[in-house]
């Protein structure tokens, strides 16, 4: 991978909804392996953007490359195949298959072999033993066998985090990991988190504040679709902007 | 029988149902074997369209059109140009196939009662066809005398049930592998696949284009088996039916819809000897298979075991 | 009608009874075992009304013999194609490979009737064919076991298409019809012997079979001619005289038609719109002959409606296995002196008049010229010409014949000599 | 000239008929998402009966009323016993009223035996309008009034009451409309009867001409599908864009080229699927 590069640029970029402008010129940049956090109240579009990323939505206008390369209209396959994983706000899994099963959908889909036909893939030891570490990094071991869909809130979360890594990628988008997570949950999650792979860079959707600036050394505020502020979490937190309409007495909306 | 099913009934079970399917025709009468061969060629139909419903998730009403577009291939060609037996049976498939992958382009990007609707329009435009296209297809009256291949029902039966095995045997090998484990995948959630770096588009078109291959396969035999076809083969009563062996049995099985196609092709031909109701019956099954097994018979029996 | 369901249901109940008691008394003599016809048709689906009058008219003559010929008792085994071929092939092989019918009869469609016939012959199994009347069941494609006791599409309208021209003294007609085989050989029929006659088909138009509304098609017609000729059947019939009415065509442009465009399975539905239409058939539920007047008064008596041809047909090709078990002394076993005995058969009481078969195994039989009236409040086709003894040659000679082509949708005029 | 405006006329006529079968088709689609294959037999029970009806009392009026209603009454159990429980599920809903249609079609051939019928014309409306050569028929006018005077019922209901308000925040989004205190449920039966009763009426209105006969519930029921996807799911001006649509193409195809008779329905909308899946009007 090209070093010279940072991991992420976005310049701006906007998305339209038809008359609404969700996204608003939003100029970003993540360098490789940085803890990144976006944080603004709700409608501030921090989800929108995410999908721009990704590539679920298209952007309306401006460029997103990734280590240097546009990947602006790519679709999000693609974008995944280069190493842009994600995580969603409300849980995206295989709900009718087992945790495992959903592990190696996962372990297989960067993979070539996906295509091949004529073997079982209960075959390929390697996509199994990929799977297995996969679930043990994560706490999941026991739960291989049971449906997804039967799962605790928090396991799903965890599943969904395992997914989104079993392609070793080079930047990870983690949309409210927490949200709905009860508090024991919480921090089993904070702690996997801190232990995620250092050169991955992490880019993390947040309502919980002390979880924002314990888990990210930048942090990007965006309100109405536009930055707010961007800087490191110490500048972030002594903004008096900031402070009035977002980290005010009032508990942040959620 | 639960012990049983601990030895690993998946591994002994098709292996039972293969050795009597084989050992039974001596014992049986030729109207008999006759009904098993319908049996398998609707099996092997009804798990091609079950690849998609089941495992894709995607509803096609138009799957009878491959089978019916492959039947009258062999038929055109075994009687307005006398062709050889091999080149029908090639031609049907290959036609069949190339149909099935010119549709894929078309309904591939599409879900949902989109993917019902297009494929119904595309499934009546195929009727159209064989009802229009009179030159060729001999329209309504359909084409009949296509050439006897095999002498007697046994031998034709015989030929059928290894096709059959090995067809099943693809199929199974298709699903296991990880292409088809990541059709289920697109079934589960597809936007999710496509951010995990699939390009769920290919992988649901080359679903499409296998399905069609094996309908194509179901529907040489049919027109062999019949030595006749005609439009009624491919219109929407016959896809909905295949749809109804599909659910009936239970999607996503491949075993099921094999069971769904017996327990249709059955029912039809037994009860409808002793009733003129036999519509009404048909209607009966359709509600009561939703209202009593939504999943379909044989995920009943899984959901007991499970729940055990 | 409604008391069908209630014989047919009690029929079965007897043919399983008599299933079993086969099982039971095997090693009795042939004699008393019963002879078993399996008849089909189309008892649900679109075709179910034609079906239901085919079935009426069989089950109506079996009664009145009292399921006996030949000294035998006749079972019958009912079954339904749905009017699908390939259901009707299944059916076929049900009755013969399980039930072990002596014979079969029934049948309604082109369709069914070609797809059934390469099985009858491999099974050696006579059956006969009283409704389907495409050409070449008896003529390019004949079927070695098949007897064919209704007629051929273009038989009553080889007579027809003269009968316009001479005595009509129609010189341009346009021709309307359903895109089906039955349309493209009646309309050929009638064409071929109106042109030799000096006439002209100015138009042809063809109407898919899911026809329902006509207005695209009547727009067509050209007011230029001197009478429209009409096929249709069933509801497709009925809808056409509504709509022909309702645009203001029947003022205009007189109405002709084949045999099934009035048939009594529709006209009864029909109002004033039918009047005076002129069509030519092998039957009329009207004809004044005693053997028609009782079958009338009987089938009236027994379904409450007047006989369609369908009727009639099924009564007569009932009638005609009947005496063909009665010829073999009711040994049916021998399948093939069953058949010898099933062509020669000849009636001449039957309810359309005499019957015998020509030696391609189609009916040479009369050709009505009817014409739509009230009489008693009630629509009828009074007879109004008779052609005796019409073959499916017509006057020409059946080598000659058989070197032209079927009739089809691409009309071939024959070669003038 | 004559022959395109005859044709066109024609055109509108079908037009016509098949906007009374495909709205109900389309809000049905657009609520509760369901493929309703039994739509044709409510079309169906409607001409047996208004014919039922008109045949012990003489009056189309009171025939339509009966029709309508009774009709209607059928679709809102059928919604509220079966369909009901399996909502969201748009597959089990589709094989369900594929069920129910096999049931209906064999039901209405029990107790109306396959004769095939007409209903008669209403007195006044006989006879035909006749200009330059060109002939229309008084009642196909009638119709094509009617079904304006549906549409124009159905748009006002639709956009200036409070159950159109409620239907459309349906339409949009069920789960959100529901969440603001909209009776979905109740909403949904109502509307799959409408639908119904819709249906049965153009069975009615069609009865004079197109009658009742076996295998009508399937007749036009592929065609008013068309309208309802070309015009969009769930959408009442898409609905009468594909009826004009439809009928105008139907009536000029059939005419022009007869052979192909088919394709000039299913063609364009294979293509508007291919290209916009949603339909000219349809949202996703």
């Amino acid at each position: 991978m090209d070093c010279s590069h940072p991991c992420l640029v976005l310049e701006n970029v906007s998305r339209d909804f038809g008359g609404l402008r969700a996204v608003d010129s939003v100029n970003l940049t993540i360098q490789p392996g940085e803890r990144h956090a976006l944080i603004g109240p709700n409608g501030a579009g921090k989800t929108t953007l995410f999908n721009l990323i990704s590539g679920e939505l298209r952007a309306t206008d401006g460029t997103i490359s990734f280590f240097g390369a546009d990947v602006t209209r790519l679709a999000p396959d693609r974008r995944a195949a280069r190493g842009i994983a994600r995580t969603f706000q409300i849980t995206k899994l295989f709900p009718n298959l087992t945790v495992l099963e959903n592990v190696l959908l996962a372990c297989e889909a960067l993979d070539r072999r996906k295509f091949t036909m004529h073997r079982p893939l209960a075959s390929y030891r390697d996509l199994a033993q990929k799977a297995a570490n996969l679930l043990e990094a994560f706490g999941l071991a026991q739960l291989r066998q049971e449906l997804v869909r039967n799962l605790s809130h928090g396991d799903q979360r965890k599943v969904d985090v395992a997914l989104s890594m079993a392609g070793r990628p080079q930047l990870l988008l983690l949309d409210e990991p927490m949200a709905g997570l009860s508090p024991g949950e919480s921090h089993s999650m904070h702690e996997l988190l801190e232990k995620l792979d250092s050169t991955i860079a992490v880019l993390l959707i947040e309502h919980d504040m002390d979880v924002a600036f314990a888990f990210a050394e930048k942090i990007t505020v965006l309100s109405q679709g536009r930055v707010l502020t961007e800087g490191h979490k110490d500048e972030v937190r002594a903004s008096r902007t900031v402070q009035q309409i977002y980290l005010g007495a009032e508990e942040p909306p959620c | 029988m639960a012990e049983f099913r601990q030895i690993g009934w998946k591994a002994s079970v098709p292996t039972l149902v293969i050795v009597l399917l084989a050992a039974v025709p001596p014992f049986l009468s030729s109207y008999w074997v006759g009904l098993l061969t319908q049996i398998m060629i609707f099996a092997i139909l009804a798990m091609s369209l079950d690849i998609l419903l089941g495992y894709t998730g995607l509803p096609s009403l138009g799957h009878a059109g491959f089978f019916g577009v492959a039947a009258y291939t062999v038929a055109v060609l075994a009687t307005a140009y006398h062709a050889g037996f091999w080149t029908c049976v090639a031609s049907g498939i290959i036609i069949g196939t190339l149909l099935s992958a010119a549709f894929g382009l078309l309904v591939s990007h599409v879900r949902d009662v989109y993917f019902l609707m297009i494929t119904l329009a595309l499934g009546m435009v195929l009727w159209g066809l064989s009802n229009r296209w009179i030159t060729v297809t001999g329209g309504d009256n359909g084409i009949s005398g296509i050439p006897r291949v095999m002498t007697g029902p046994i031998t034709f039966y015989e030929v059928t049930l290894l096709i059959f095995i090995g067809c099943t045997a693809l199929m199974m090998l298709f699903i296991s592998s990880p292409f088809g484990f990541t059709l289920k995948g697109i079934r589960e959630s597809e936007s999710r696949m496509k951010s995990l770096g699939v390009n769920t588009w290919l992988h649901c078109y080359l679903s499409y284009v296998i399905a069609g291959a094996f309908a194509s396969v179901a529907g040489v035999l049919w027109a062999y088996y019949n030595a006749f076809v005609g439009p009624t083969y491919l219109d929407l009563t016959a896809s909905s039916e295949v749809f109804l062996m599909v659910t009936l049995g239970g999607p996503g099985t491949l075993v099921g819809p094999a069971l769904g196609a017996g327990a249709i092709v059955l029912l039809k031909n037994v009860i409808s000897a002793y009733t003129q109701r036999w519509l009404m019956i048909l209607g009966a099954i359709y509600i009561m298979t939703i209202l009593g097994a939504p999943q379909g018979l044989w995920n009943l029996r899984r959901r007991s075991r499970s729940r055990a | 009608m409604k008391e069908v369901p209630v014989k047919l249901s009690t029929s079965v109940v007897v043919v399983v009874f008599a299933l079993l008691a086969t099982g039971v008394v095997v090693g009795q003599s042939a004699a008393s075992v019963p002879i078993k016809v399996g008849f089909i048709a189309p008892l649900s689906g679109p075709y179910v009304q034609n079906g239901r009058d085919i079935l009426n008219g069989f089950l109506l003559y079996l009664e009145e013999i009292g399921y006996r010929a030949g000294g035998r008792q006749i079972d019958v085994v009912v079954e339904d194609d749905e009017a699908i071929p390939a259901v009707g092939l299944t059916k076929a092989r049900k009755l013969v490979e399980r039930d072990k019918v002596h014979l079969m009869a029934g049948a309604l469609l082109a369709s069914s009737g070609y797809a059934l016939a390469p099985y009858i012959d491999s099974m050696h199994i006579p059956m006969v064919f009283p409704v389907v009347s495409s050409d070449d069941l008896t003529q390019r494609r004949r079927s070695k076991w098949i007897v064919r006791t209704g007629w051929t599409s273009s038989q009553p309208n080889h007579v027809f298409g003269e009968y316009a021209a001479r005595t009509l003294k129609l010189k341009k007609v346009a021709t309307i019809g359903l895109d089906y085989a039955f349309g493209w050989e009646s309309v050929g029929g009638f064409q071929r012997t109106f042109e030799a006659e000096g006439g002209k088909i100015a138009q042809k138009i063809w109407c898919p079979l899911s026809v329902h509304d006509f207005a695209p098609y009547l727009a067509q017609i050209s007011r230029d001619v001197d009478a429209v000729y009409a096929l249709f059947l069933g509801r497709a019939a009925l809808q056409f005289m509504r709509q022909y009415q309702e645009y203001g065509l029947k003022d205009r442009v007189p109405l002709i038609g084949s045999g099934s465009t009035t048939d009594e399975h529709v006209l009864p539905s029909m109002g004033n719109e039918a009047l005076g239409v002129i069509t030519a058939l092998h039957y009329s539920a009207a004809l004044a002959t005693p053997s028609n007047k009782s079958f009338v008064a009987a089938y009236r008596a027994r379904y409450n409606k007047v006989p369609s041809y369908y009727s009639e047909s099924m009564y007569t090709g009932a009638k005609w296995f009947v005496s063909a078990i009665e010829a073999r002394g009711g040994n049916v076993e021998d399948s093939a002196a069953l058949l010898d005995a099933l062509r020669k058969v000849k009636l001449a009481d039957l309810p359309r008049g005499p019957v015998e078969l020509d030696d391609y195994g189609s009916p040479v039989e009369n050709v009505y010229i009817r014409k739509v009236e009230r009489v008693n409040g009630e629509l009828q086709n009074t007879v109004i010409e008779t052609f005796p003894k019409v073959s499916q040659f017509w006057k020409y000679n059946p080598a000659d014949y058989l070197k032209q082509p079927l009739y089809s949708r691409r009309y071939i005029p024959p070669p003038t000599e | 000239m004559i022959y395109i405006i005859t044709q066109t006329l024609n055109g509108l006529f079908s037009a016509a008929l098949l906007f009374l079968i495909a709205s109900g088709l389309t809000l049905v689609f657009g609520v509760m998402r369901i493929v309703n294959i039994a739509h044709g037999s409510f079309y169906m029970l409607g001409v047996y009966v208004a014919y039922t009806i008109v045949a012990r009392t003489h009056s189309l009026f009171l025939g339509t009323l009966a029709a309508v209603s009774a009709v209607a009454a059928a679709g809102f159990v059928v919604e509220r016993l079966f369909l009901r429980r399996f909502a969201s599920q748009p597959l089990a809903q589709m094989m369900m009223t594929m069920g129910f249609a096999l049931l209906f079609r064999d039901a209405a051939f029990m107790i109306w035996g396959g004769d095939p019928f007409t209903l008669p014309y209403p007195s006044a409306l006989r006879g035909s309008i006749e200009a330059n050569d060109i002939v229309f028929p008084m009642y196909r006018l009638f119709v094509v009034f009617v079904a304006a005077v549906v549409g124009v019922v159905l748009w006002a209901l639709n956009e200036k009451t409070l159950i159109g308000a409620k239907l459309r925040a349906a339409v949009d989004d069920a789960e959100m409309a529901a969440g603001t205190g909209i009776n979905v449920a109740l909403l949904s039966g109502l509307v799959f009867a409408a639908g119904a009763g819709l249906a049965a009426f153009g069975g009615v209105m069609g009865g004079p001409i197109l009658g009742g006969y076996p295998g009508m519930d399937l007749d036009l029921l592929p065609l008013a599908f068309v309208v309802v996807i070309i015009g969009g799911m769930g959408s009442l001006k898409g609905a009468l864009v594909g009826s004009i649509v439809v009928g105008l193409i139907d009536n000029f195809g059939k005419a022009l080229v007869p052979e192909l008779s088919y394709f000039t329905l299913f063609a364009p909308m294979v293509i508007v699927l291919a290209i916009k899946p949603t339909g000219l009007y349809g949202r996703v």
